[in-house]
């Protein structure tokens, strides 16, 4: 069966970094992304990261939209949701509502976040919801085989932009920087270690933490954000750089040229369960004092 | 009624001003006194369109020692708090019935603009000296409406205790002297009430013996959908504002954190059913409450929750349609989008209670289906439901379980876990995030047992077959009425098929064709989908004629009737925003009747 | 077929193989050279489920000298480009047709997985040395599908130009080598399978003569949207990507600029159909296409658009349901959603068409419509439609009105400009942003003849009735077909009524019925919502028995039907995701007509 | 009748703003707000603008979403559309890209803009659509009565908020800045004066403008953005701001004690329908050489 070779190829990776021992987490669907696509290393940083955080899979919980990305819960062994398009924020929301106790994931791709989800990012951030969101952006939409996405470049061609993509494209670090997201992180699927190590980080931090990973469409997108342009263009953000300084996370996020990757920004505040507690507290509080 | 030893109570009363004059306020103090006094109270007020102006409002309160089903169309006594809007409605006063009205409002009214030149024959004035007695007991013209009232409880010789209690917990926040001024209004005009003389057709009985040892209640149909919610154990809501279904997230909002639950106001609609199904998806008791615009924004979500099979509740109180429509006035025509409203074939479990009591219930079994059939409930209310008072007995016990799901040990579910697994009733054990051996992703892709997308036919098949049947279930879910029937048993020449709030003018309608001696028999539908089709086919073969009155244009439920049964009936369609008039009913049964009794 | 002087042509060919290995190309290559040599072509592929990967790809093309309606279900000839994805559609081959495979694909392939090994008595293996000459005429196995069509191409003695041209003109942007070479593999192949032995069964005969003087195009649904949506003149486009509408919005990306019109992708469905709305509102033909998911979110605006009486056009092409459901795969369940998606009561009018031409048609007179009657027109497709070629003659002169609008002069308006003015057909003299003496503001409100907000009784009820009944003006719009009746005519036994592409079927079925003596007939509706009433209650009285088959789960326009007739009728329900059998519809016709004739 | 002395009172006004002879284009229709809304003074200031600007009236199409501030259009005697709560923004972009010749006005209150209509914002600005948007941020939702918006203050207590808002507002201007809007400015309902030169300086500009205008909602909000709380908070941006620095304007967006009314920033660039125009030329110039 000459013509499914890659397929078997992908199943025999599985069971390598299965064996590896790190990723008994990957589910035992093969995921059916294009070869090439990103977003396998991302997967690979995901598992590598719950490992290393030591969460039991049972209390991960992976909630998507729909795209390639939005295919991710699938492809871990852990509870997921896959939703509609856009609407992973509301979802993950009313899940760590209902169960503080859950790590949530929620994934997206660059058109479920910001082109149809994007009502949800400024209220999910400000709220502090302590999930760990990833858009995992190629500046097209994959699934749909290759339209112009919010984040595709200017003068980028498409199906729908077949004279070349017009408007900018947004900035969705200076964006979440906006809304108050309290840990915003970038980096790329060219960088498995970078990748992981970032997961961890915003997995680990208490309260609402945007992690923008960029990552190639390596079947719609020959020219634009390929590995090899976005390897080109990345760099480190300075060592020196303050993660509490939030002008000149805003500062860096506008270098959109050669885009920094590691951690912007990164406060402190109380999540939304934190604030729902307290509501929960002064509720009752108040009743105590009404009835006593 | 005169005839009867201990007098039997039906009056009704309306008070009409503008937003200023207290109306709404009067009315509130009235109806809470009568239901503290023992009456049964059904009340409905009027507002304004939403935006804060000087719109007329209206209250209406009927009191009445047994059950009453529907206000009356005419009112016995008309209070008016501002002649000009209340001139149009002395038509609704009857016969023999009184208007009280400002005697000496200002100076400078026109000739014409005086209510007191526009009552009809046989109607009884009652000059009040509304703003005189206000400015000498209280120093201003703001208690007219509480002079109105001691005025009217004098008249009637009603006790006027509970009145000053309710004035006092009125006014207990604000300087004490405030209180007291008003209640010297309302014992002056009181006294003057009690020497004026008062016509015998409309009398004040004796409230029924409250010996059922539970305090009766009086509440709307809102604050009762927060009861049975928080009586159901309701853990999360999500919600956005919303006219007429914003109290109902104001009222939790303060309750339910008292009880440990948490309440979000969310960006929009779509994130509201959105957290909803995610807490559901969690394992929570969730709910959001809405109307018609905000479902609109809901159906992509319901979807989903119909696909992967989450529990969700979601409470929708209609208003005047379509689009913004009629922000503050009634209508049932949202039961097409709450049914259909959805790609693909979508079903879901849709109740509409008819009445307060009605609303608690609905409100609470929700959470009960929507945990043991893994999908959305949408509860229909209305303005004219949800804002309307009524006086209703809640059972002492809880009458909702707190866990309706249906779940397997570890070991009976086996492994790999099938979340979808195909059963005898349909629904498949769940599990929630967090626990062990039960790991699986739900997704709104077509998927086999295991929950891994999967379009091919014969799982698609199954699968619909699955979502649909396990709703029919509902129909027999315990401790709820599914639909029943009403008035004369068997065979009978008219029988009327209402849904949602209307049913309480069919009732009416109903027992007064009964009194004329037409054979005549009514019967509700709680759950519109799915339908009960086997009780209401024999009612289709139990009545001659049937008629299916609504507040809708296109007959949504007679629709829904249709799709599934292949006889002819009569439809009676109504859009004035405001409840349908008995009268209305009543007519369509005499000329139903009467073509049965010409036909035979 | 076999005893008539000039062979008539009726054969379906299949092309299967993984999407690595040009199986829809060759799919693609054989249909345009059949429809290049005048033969009549309806084709539909079977693509993986959206995202990237090795799955299964199905071209079947059916090539007829005489208008066929449907694919049939057995394919003539079997072409295997991967035998382990062709294996389970042997059955579909039917007797004595053909198997072509690849005769020594790799050497590592085990006992079993060779698909002559499976074919069943009396089909015909044909053995093409696919991957040899591939091999040696192009250096690779990639052309092993260009050599499946040249062997095919000879063993049916086709003419050769037409595919020449058609490979030529498909690697015209490449390397001429790779043409060249591919030419030489068509040619080898060409050779060989002239050199074959054929079974006389299968059989290419003479196209008609194309006397029509007109091109005959081949065509998708959706491509025939967009010839529609430009003849129509259509001005604005918005739009977000859907399987499987994207491709109208890709085709006029490129085609509508051209014209001078715009296009903008927006950020949702959502806005999509707020900017078609805000653009049909300043006056400019303008339309949006979407899927179920994306429908289900444009309900709330699509309200707006009844309410303020905005022209709007929104295709909507079905797939698989509930949710996301089965993106490709065909389902004819938005149907609910269309016709009742909205709060209130939120008539539209709602189009489906049943093939390519009326894709044409409904999509251009869908903009009339939505002018004339100021109105949002959905026209209904769905995957099977959207993506099926066919041969279509499509009419030399531009068949659409320019601008339907009802205008008045300035005059004739009078002042002030009343924007909602009651008329007799219902429908108001419109203006649009820019015009003098016609300033106005529309709102989703409930308003008065002047656009104001009201809700007073009478004017919802009589704003009520203007928008429900202008809309039966479209029932007798001009040049377009609204229902129709096929078969038999008067009474008949067995009649099926039916809507979109699965029309086709019936028809097929229907000929079938007939052929075998069943008294029958057919009737298609175009029009959902409003119904034609009156055509569809002559087809119920002319019936003995009414069948609906529709690819749906609930029966949506069984649903329609039987909310506005009392008469029982047999409902016909499947939901494969991909056409309905037409045996299946032939077996119900002909247990129907069975029991009319054991009843008599 | 006494009780209807307000009401009067208002139409009384409406007679003196017209015989002032620049308030010709208030339409007839009484305005529905409370006394002492700050909306009133912002009808002023778009009558002026556009008497300022000298543009026919029947070039002006008002559109809006639901709430009071969307009550707006039935006060003009411009074309109108009150449409759908939240979807001001893409019914305006329509009625633009159909008709590049009018003026259009998009008008909502905080929770039109900011709560559901939220994904729409990044698009309309980032696409340069020629139109002027225009917030009316009370702090509030004032139509449904008063319960919390995007935009209310940290321990504002509302009918949805009785134990006080725990919620971080969201910051408009931070956020319009995020999304590259070409104009964008605040102002507020105190100051007529400055109202009307900036809703002027807003409708001149071409591309899309932002103002965002402080109002109180007098029935709602006895405590938090009154107009005393206002006056004392409200400064004017300093002289020297230069509108085309973005960093500087960042810097003053994120001002949110004393909020700085004045232009924050202004760049010139291609509008939407220029891009429009563009891709139309492409398409015929390629439609040219390929049948050429
Ligand atoms: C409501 C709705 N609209 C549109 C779609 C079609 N759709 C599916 S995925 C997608 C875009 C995917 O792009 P992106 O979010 O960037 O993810 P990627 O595939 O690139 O990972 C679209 C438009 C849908 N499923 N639902
Ligand atoms: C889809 C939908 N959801 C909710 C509403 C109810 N609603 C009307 S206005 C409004 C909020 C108004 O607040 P804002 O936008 O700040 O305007 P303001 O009234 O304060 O001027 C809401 C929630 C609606 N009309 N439609
Ligand atoms: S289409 Fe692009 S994004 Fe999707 S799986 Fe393939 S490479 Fe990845
Ligand atoms: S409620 Fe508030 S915002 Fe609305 S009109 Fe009154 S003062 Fe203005
Ligand atoms: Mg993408
Ligand atoms: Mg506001």
């Amino acid at each position: 069966m000459g013509n499914l070779r890659q397929p078997v190829y992908l199943e025999e990776k599985l069971e390598q970094v299965r064996e590896s021992g790190r990723l008994n987490i990957r589910s035992k669907a093969l995921p059916t992304w294009c070869p090439g696509c990103g977003y396998f290393s991302i997967v690979d940083g995901v598992t590598m990261a719950i490992n290393q955080l030591q969460i039991n899979q049972k209390d991960v919980t992976v909630v998507s939209g729909i795209g390639c990305a939005s295919r991710f819960p699938f492809f871990l062994d852990t509870y997921g949701f896959h939703t509609l398009h856009g609407r992973t924020l509301p979802v993950a929301t009313g899940i760590k509502v209902a169960n503080d106790d859950l790590t949530v994931l929620a994934i997206g791709g660059d058109g479920d976040a910001f082109a149809i989800g994007g009502a949800h990012i400024p209220h999910a951030a400000r709220r502090n919801v302590d999930i760990t969101y990833m858009v995992f952006d190629n500046g097209i939409y994959g699934l749909t085989k290759g339209q112009t996405s919010p984040t595709s470049v200017l003068g980028f061609t498409t199906s729908t932009s077949p004279y070349q993509n017009q408007d900018r494209p947004l900035n969705p670090l200076l964006m979440m920087l906006s809304y108050d997201a309290s840990w915003i992180g970038q980096s790329y699927a060219g960088d498995p270690r970078h990748l992981s190590e970032m997961i961890t980080q915003a997995i680990a931090h208490r309260g609402f933490s945007y992690l923008h990973i960029l990552s190639p469409c390596v079947t719609f997108d020959k020219t634009s954000k390929t590995y090899s342009n976005l390897k080109a263009q990345v760099r480190n953000l300075p060592d020196d750089h303050d993660s509490s300084d939030r002008m000149a996370a805003i500062g860096y996020s506008m270098d959109v040229d050669t885009p920094p990757i590691g951690l912007f920004y990164k406060e402190s505040r109380p999540t939304l369960s934190d604030k729902l507690d307290l509501i929960v507290d002064k509720a009752r509080g108040r009743n105590a004092r009404a009835s006593g | 009624m005169i005839d009867s030893a201990m007098t039997e109570t039906d009056i009704q009363l309306m008070f009409c001003g503008s937003a200023g004059d207290g109306t709404i306020a009067v009315g509130d103090i009235f109806k809470r006194a009568m239901a503290e006094a023992g009456f049964k109270v059904l009340a409905f007020d009027i507002y304004p369109p939403e935006i804060r102006g000087f719109g007329k409002c209206i209250s209406r309160v009927r009191v009445t020692s047994r059950q009453a089903y529907s206000l009356k169309h005419q009112s016995d006594i008309l209070v008016s708090l501002n002649d000009s809007y209340a001139i149009p409605h002395v038509s609704e006063v009857r016969d023999f019935g009184g208007v009280l009205y400002d005697q000496a409002p200002i100076s400078a009214m026109a000739e014409g603009e005086h209510i007191s030149g526009h009552l009809q024959p046989g109607q009884l004035p009652y000059g009040v000296s509304m703003r005189e007695v206000s400015d000498q007991t209280t120093g201003g013209s703001k208690a007219k409406n509480i002079v109105a009232l001691g005025f009217l409880a004098g008249l009637y010789d009603m006790q006027r205790e509970p009145f000053h209690q309710i004035i006092r917990d009125k006014f207990k926040h604000k300087d004490p002297i405030i209180s007291e001024s008003n209640l010297l209004a309302f014992d002056t005009a009181y006294d003057e009430g009690v020497s004026t003389f008062r016509l015998d057709f409309i009398e004040l009985g004796t409230p029924e013996r409250q010996d059922i040892g539970s305090k009766v209640q009086m509440m709307t149909g809102n604050a009762a959908v927060v009861r049975g919610c928080l009586d159901a154990g309701l853990e999360t809501f999500f919600g956005y504002p919303i006219t007429p279904a914003t109290s109902i997230m104001e009222d939790l909002a303060t309750d339910l954190p008292m009880r440990g639950g948490r309440l979000l106001q969310t960006e929009d609609e779509i994130s509201a059913i959105a957290a909803t199904i995610g807490a559901g998806y969690a394992g929570a008791r969730a709910a959001t409450a809405t109307s018609g615009p905000g479902l609109a924004l809901m159906v992509e979500m319901l979807g989903l929750g119909v696909m992967a099979e989450v529990p969700s509740v979601i409470f929708c109180s209609q208003r005047g349609g379509p689009s913004t429509g009629m922000p503050t006035k009634t209508e049932q025509s949202d039961l097409h989008l709450a049914v259909f409203g959805g790609a693909g074939d979508a079903q879901r479990i849709v109740l509409a209670p008819t009445n307060v009591e009605g609303a608690y219930k609905c409100a609470g079994k929700a959470f009960e289906m929507a945990e043991r059939y893994q999908t959305p409930v949408i509860v229909l209310l209305d303005l004219y439901l949800s804002n309307r008072y009524e006086t209703v007995i809640l059972p002492r016990q809880n009458p909702f379980e707190a866990d309706s799901s249906k779940k397997r040990s570890h070991q009976e579910r086996g492994v790999p876990y099938h979340r979808f697994s195909f059963t005898d009733d349909n629904v498949s054990p769940r599990t929630v995030p967090g626990e062990e051996g039960g790991i699986h992703t739900v997704t709104g892709l077509e998927h086999n047992e295991l929950g891994r997308p999967n379009d091919q036919p014969d799982m698609h098949l199954k699968m619909s077959e699955k979502r649909h049947n396990k709703l029919l279930g509902a129909l027999d879910h315990p401790g709820i009425t599914i639909q029943k029937r009403f008035g004369d048993e068997g065979k009978v020449d008219v029988g009327i098929l209402g849904w949602g709030s209307t049913f309480g003018e069919i009732l009416e309608a109903m027992l007064v064709a009964q009194d004329e001696g037409i054979s005549c028999s009514a019967m509700k539908v709680v759950m519109l989908s799915p339908l009960p089709l086997q009780p209401v086919q024999e009612f289709f073969s139990d009545c001659r004629e049937i008629l299916i009155p609504e507040l809708n244009y296109e007959g949504q439920f007679a629709n829904l009737v249709g799709s599934a049964i292949s006889k002819p009936f009569t439809r009676l369609n109504r859009v004035p925003g405001v409840p349908m008039r008995v009268a209305d009913i009543l007519d369509e049964i005499r000329r139903l009747a009467a073509q049965v009794k010409s036909a035979a």
